[in-house]
């Protein structure tokens, strides 16, 4: 009974099922939604065991090939997990006034997950990429004009990855003779020596199909404008989960590439094509900050902090030693939970307010504490503060840089992490805390349905940052059937390269002192409770001047000589310009070429792609 | 232009207006209340274009308010006064604050301090004085003593009986 | 035992950081040739805070000044003081520099609550700063890996057991001066102290803090005193054969900081954040350099 | 002035440990400076080099959520009277007022201004006076340390004062704050 095939059939059958015969009753697409979601946890905990495991499914005509490797089965894991967490969200998020008709296509998208992990051959890779490429189209632009945009720039810059990844499947075939992942990979690394040029145009090829879509280097804008205008409860899904293809990609192609009998030119003992990715990971990290600082509209925000952190795991990714790898997956699964946690308590807050601009929100902590904590827990967890998760895996990409005496990649990471708390404690700030707006001085808590989940959420936080070994000890045990080494670290002690940390002991220290606190605060005198507007305002009565809280609540233009300070470098060398006059430009040029050919619109741009990328294989090869 | 010269064109725009001298560079005017306006917008075009100030005299004797301008000029280095004196009982006036911004709160002041009323002027709201309800405090019949008695009471205390410690009965 | 241990290094530091205190105020009072309170007024401070009542606007402030406080103790947990820590470990530097941002964030959550935009402005200008000394203090712990491979102040402290001729602040004698200036930073005195500036925003984020809220304020800054200075001479000086002699360093460091405050006008947050940037940043550049090659 | 509750010596000491934190309190005050009138000038000379208030413990705080004690230093209008009520709430328990210059005593040489009020004691409780038209930094210095004193005994109680004739001092202010019908009858518009 092969358990893969069946998962994915059952998830794209439920979503056709869904889409046609449920219109009207948003509800139950939703139930069938967490269903399949449920049942795709359960066939993540069935295939634990069997390694090994591989599946054919004759379709018509393709033979789509299943393989559970490791990697396939943890990062299918630990997705499974965190979109059972969002479904169960968005099951009391989209009640009547909210419901969006996307379930279906986020069914189907679970399949399309599915199959990506579960891959083994580049024909099931390419067919589930390209589904999952566009039900997240369909799913962005969920019908209004505004985000329909943002699908189109977030699906043009995936077409570009998609073109890629063709190209490459076809070199990699002409080379290597074999359509299975693993073994092509394995084939094309033993040609390194004599055809070197065909393996970097493949991996150049592979690098801008993944980094398209984890946005990572010249990639980095689509987030902030599809994560921004997605629905709420799937822009979690998104920047959690699906940005981690491109880390995954990366980590089934071309990390094993440059880990086996690799003999090219060096950078302090580290390949110079990875020493490059490392340096693109750092600048996407400073860039993905600096953009953040300046952002006022909390999705943005959020998005912006995803880009940064895949910069980091890509700067773990390209030490390219065991403990990196370790590293970049440790910290994907910690951004998978705590940026999960942060969208989702956003995501409540825009349920109750429908409010997106910061300078507008304002004091809902007071009116929201569930949400409120959730996003604390998330943001020192993203700052990467000790107690908390996200400290232990920051904490090792900076041992894995140190292992490596990768130091002056290790300044653009002080910088970018240093740079979190900025922007973390500006959407901590201007959303839960200052005034409270009278407009929503009677909104309600969030839902029950809602709160469990982001207590779920900051309770596996919580639990990770006390006892890392939860993640690491599959991970270690992933990388180690890989590899074949291993990094030691046991339950709740990582041992780095430069030093060693028990987070145990520094969580306990951490309650310690809060309770020594705790005596002190009770032994001072009582305090008394005073209205949030009667604070020190030189004497002057609010109502004399008729202030509304609203005007007291400081949270516009937040980080402001900040921001004079990095604006003039941020406008000059921004890939976004770039970008955007370069789409120009061949737009200008299609439609010359178009009016000769007939066909003037995106279609002639793609041909235009293909024909280079044809013509560059032939030179090559 | 000289001082005579400043004097004639005054004399041939305004015959009503009897311009003298005095000191060095002043030139002292006195104006009937409805020509104020066009008179102060005449010298402004001969480039007076500094307004010093508007203040206003009460003769509560004559029963009559002065409102005073004093304008300056930077080319001349000539300072006109002009006076208007207009009714106590129904003081009224036109506003300038058309030709000087500053001159509305000017005229806010002088309609606070004496009630007289400037026909044009945007707000002649309360500016300085808190929630106040008496008589405008600058004139002659307000009397400031029996006020302040009044609304802030005098307590005669010897100093001796006026420390800081709360009388405390022995019990 | 271990708690007994540590409760002990919780409460030393904090006496520690208020009696720096109050000798800072002191030296700051002979700068203008006068006498200045005695150096225990700190203490009569903190107890007279704690004796007052005190206001909040919100469950969340109270909640924030206590995270404020539980952070920076736990930090003070992983400063090794003459080689001796209330409980085994390698006192890594990069989780004590990671743990103190706990303190600060703790403290700007309890602020931010307490609804009065001087406080957010406060704290936004503090984290700019923070952001400013925060990238050379990374680059000074590079150095450390790259010369000694290893981010642990108890090596570190090892290391340079010996007489003055092997203390890293003679061998790396740039690194030092870039990390005074950033300690001068860290500790928010006169030059950078646009967090708190008085005249300008209030004393920026204790504007509302009143009674046992200040105090908890007051005894933060005391722990922030121990562990700064405490990293820089366990960084630099040795960390001290015995516990008096570690103390002692540490008060030459801060009275040299209290020395500069008494004169410096103070910075605005750019330009804080551009001088630390290229000066503090380019010494540690420089001594990295040294140190790789 | 005369229907004044007076409080017996007992209501003072109320806590037992109150003796001590009160030494601790008189050690460390913290002022306010609410610098309404022209006593402020007088301040600076107290604080530098020559007389150092500092010595005492005495420093300038600047909010009045910090402040032990909320130092009037001159004249009051009764637009400033309106904003020292507020500050004097908005500190927390306990604190005292110390009215600086002959102004707040007896309205000194605008006793019979129209805009500034007579008697600072009708509106909050003071404290310590000090009396003079504008006290030199010597007659400051010896004021604040008499308060220091009261406050070490506990005397100084002008809050728990304040606290129970509220409805009297509310009455006063009131009366000057928020007066509705003219005090002299002849209003500008009757005439």
């Amino acid at each position: 009974m092969n358990l893969i095939s069946t998962g994915i059939l059952t998830c794209f059958t439920a979503g056709l099922f869904s889409l046609i015969f449920l219109q009207r009753v948003k509800k139950l697409q939703w139930i069938i939604f967490f269903i399949t979601a449920l049942f795709m946890a359960a066939v993540a905990y069935r295939l634990y065991g069997s390694w090994q495991l591989t599946e054919s499914y004759q379709t018509g005509i393709f033979l789509l090939t299943f393989h559970n490797g490791y990697f396939g089965w943890i990062f299918f894991g630990m997705t499974s997990i965190v979109t059972l967490l969002i479904a169960l969200f968005s099951l009391s998020y989209n009640d009547k006034k909210h419901a969006t008709a996307i379930a279906p296509l986020w069914t189907m998208l679970l399949g399309a997950n599915a199959g990506i992990f579960f891959a083994a051959d580049w024909i099931t890779f390419i067919i589930a990429w390209e589904i999952m490429g566009w039900t997240s189209f369909f799913i962005i632009a969920h019908g209004k004009p505004k985000s329909f945009k943002a699908g189109i720039y977030y699906y043009s810059l995936s077409m570009i990855g998609a073109v890629t990844l063709l190209a490459a499947v076809f070199i990699l075939y002409t080379a290597t003779g074999t359509m299975n992942i693993s073994d092509s990979i394995k084939a094309l690394s033993g040609l390194w020596g004599n055809r070197d040029g065909m393996i970097y145009t493949v991996v150049t090829l592979f690098a801008v199909t993944f980094f398209a879509k984890a946005a990572i280097g010249p990639f980095y804008m689509w987030p902030a404008k599809a994560h921004a205008e997605a629905p709420d409860d799937f822009s979690s899904f998104l920047s959690g989960i699906m940005i981690k293809y491109g880390i995954f990609g990366l980590l089934i192609t071309i990390v094993p590439l440059f880990r086996m009998n690799y003999s090219g030119p060096v950078v302090w003992n580290i390949p110079l094509a990875l020493y490059l990715m490392g340096w693109i990971g750092a600048l996407t990290a400073v860039s993905g900050t600096l953009l953040a600082v300046r952002e006022n509209d909390m999705k943005r925000l959020m998005a912006f902090s995803t880009v940064s952190n895949i910069g980091f795991i890509t700067l773990a990714l390209s030490v390219n030693t065991v403990f990196g790898i370790v590293a970049a997956v440790y910290h994907t699964f910690n951004h998978m939970v705590f940026k999960g946690t942060i969208f989702l308590s956003m995501a409540s807050v825009k349920f109750r307010t429908g409010e997106r601009d910061m300078h507008k929100l304002g004091g809902i902590g007071y009116r929201m504490p569930i949400a409120f904590f959730a996003f604390l827990i998330g943001i020192i967890s993203a700052a990467g503060i000790p107690p908390m998760a996200g400290f232990s895996s920051k904490w090792m990409i900076f041992q894995s840089l140190f292992g490596e005496k990768l130091l002056f990649l290790a300044i653009p990471a002080f910088l970018a992490s240093t740079g979190a708390f900025l922007y973390l404690y500006r959407g901590l700030h201007s959303i839960y805390l200052g005034q409270l707006s009278p407009r929503f001085s009677s909104i309600k808590p969030a839902p029950p349905l809602q709160s469990i989940t982001m207590i779920l959420m900051m309770l596996s936080i919580f639990v990770v940052g006390a006892f890392p070994g939860i993640f690491l000890t599959p991970i270690r045990g992933a990388i180690a059937a890989f590899t074949g080494e291993t990094i030691s670290a046991g339950f709740t002690t990582i041992s780095g390269v430069t030093a060693n940390v028990n987070l145990f002991m520094v969580s306990l220290t951490f309650i310690g002192s809060f309770l020594l606190v705790l005596f002190l605060y009770v032994v001072g005198k009582k305090r008394r409770h005073v209205e949030p507007l009667d604070s020190y305002m030189s004497g002057e009565y609010p109502e004399d001047w008729n202030m509304i809280p609203e005007q007291y609540h400081y949270a516009f233009r937040f980080y402001e000589p900040f921001e004079k300070m990095i604006n003039p470098t941020l406008e000059r060398y921004s890939f976004e310009n770039w970008f955007e006059n370069f789409i120009y430009n061949t737009k200008r040029f299609s439609t010359s070429l178009g009016r000769w050919l007939y066909r003037q619109q995106l279609g002639a741009f793609i041909v235009i792609t293909a024909l280079t990328l044809i013509i560059l294989t032939g030179v090559v090869w | 232009m000289k001082r005579n010269e400043i004097m004639e064109k005054i004399k041939a725009g305004f015959p009503g207006a009897d311009a003298e001298p005095r000191f060095s560079n002043q030139i002292h005017a006195a104006v009937p209340a409805a020509q104020i306006t066009g008179f102060i917008t005449y010298l402004k075009q001969m480039d007076f274009k500094h307004l010093v100030n508007i203040t206003c005299v009460d003769w509560i004797e004559e029963n009559q308010f002065e409102v005073v301008y004093n304008v300056w000029s930077y080319e001349h280095h000539i300072h006109i006064t002009v006076k208007s004196v207009i009714d106590r009982t129904k003081p009224e006036l036109q506003s300038i604050s058309s030709l000087w911004p500053a001159a509305q709160v000017y005229e806010q002041e002088i309609h606070e301090m004496f009630g007289v009323v400037f026909l044009g002027n945007p707000d002649l709201g309360p500016l300085f004085l808190h929630n106040w309800l008496d008589l405008p405090p600058l004139r002659k019949d307000f009397n400031a003593e029996e006020y302040s008695g009044a609304a802030y009471g005098f307590v005669e205390t010897d100093t001796a009986e006026a420390t800081c410690i709360v009388p405390m009965e022995e019990n | 035992m271990v708690v007994l241990t540590s409760l002990f290094l919780a409460f030393s530091a904090m006496v520690v950081g208020l009696l720096f205190m109050g000798i800072g105020r002191k030296v700051t009072a002979r700068l203008q040739r006068r006498y200045g309170p005695p150096f225990w007024q700190s203490y009569i401070d903190v107890i007279k805070c704690f004796s007052r009542n005190s206001i909040s606007h919100s469950y969340i402030q109270d909640l924030g000044s206590m995270m404020g406080l539980a952070g920076l103790i736990a930090a003070a947990m992983f400063v090794p003081i003459a080689g001796w820590l209330p409980f085994p470990s390698a006192s890594p530097i990069i989780v004590i520099l990671y743990l103190m941002p706990i303190g600060y964030l703790g403290m700007a959550m309890g602020v931010s609550a307490s609804g009065n935009p001087l406080a957010a402005i406060g704290i936004g200008r503090a984290l700019t700063l923070m952001l400013g000394y925060e990238v050379p203090y990374a680059i000074l712990l590079l150095t450390f890996i790259a010369s000694s491979n290893t981010s642990s102040l108890a090596v570190l402290s090892d290391l340079q057991t010996g007489g003055i001729g092997n203390w890293f602040a003679v061998k790396m004698p740039i690194g030092f001066i870039a990390s005074i200036i950033c300690l001068q930073a860290m500790l928010a005195e006169k030059p950078f102290d646009t967090m708190i500036a008085p005249a300008e925003i209030a004393s920026g984020p204790m504007v509302e803090l009143s009674g046992k809220f200040l105090g908890m304020a007051f005894l933060q800054h005391a722990v922030a005193i121990f562990i700064e200075t405490g990293l820089i001479v366990n960084m630099y000086l040795g960390g001290g054969a015995t516990v008096l002699s570690f103390v002692f360093k540490q008060f030459l460091l801060y009275t040299f900081a209290m020395a500069v405050n008494g004169i410096y006008g103070r910075y605005r947050v750019e330009q804080a954040v551009k001088f630390l940037w290229i000066f503090a940043g380019s010494l540690a550049v420089i001594q990295l350099l040294i140190n790789i090659f | 002035m005369s229907e004044m509750l007076t409080v017996s010596r007992q209501d003072i000491m109320d806590g037992r440990y109150e003796r001590v934190l009160d030494w601790f309190r008189s050690r460390s005050m913290w002022m306010l400076y609410y610098c309404t009138g022209c006593g402020a000038i007088e301040l600076p000379p107290t604080m530098t080099s020559r007389f150092d208030m500092e010595r005492f413990g005495i420093g300038p705080m600047a909010t009045p959520r910090q402040a032990d004690i909320l130092l009037i230093t001159g004249y009051i209008s009764v637009k400033t009277l309106k904003r020292v009520v507020r500050t004097y709430d908005q500190m927390p328990e306990p604190k005292w007022v110390v009215g600086f210059g002959s102004c707040p005593i007896n309205g000194g040489i605008y006793w019979n201004s129209y805009a500034t009020i007579n008697h600072l004691e009708k509106y909050i409780p003071i404290d310590l006076s000090i009396a003079g038209c504008m006290p030199r930094p010597q007659a400051v210095l010896s004021g604040l340390t008499r308060l220091m004193e009261q406050v070490k005994k506990g005397e100084a109680v002008g809050y728990k004062k304040y606290k129970m004739n509220y409805d009297w001092y509310k009455k006063n202010q009131d009366e000057v704050l928020y007066r509705t019908e003219p005090v002299l009858g002849g209003s500008h518009e009757a005439e």
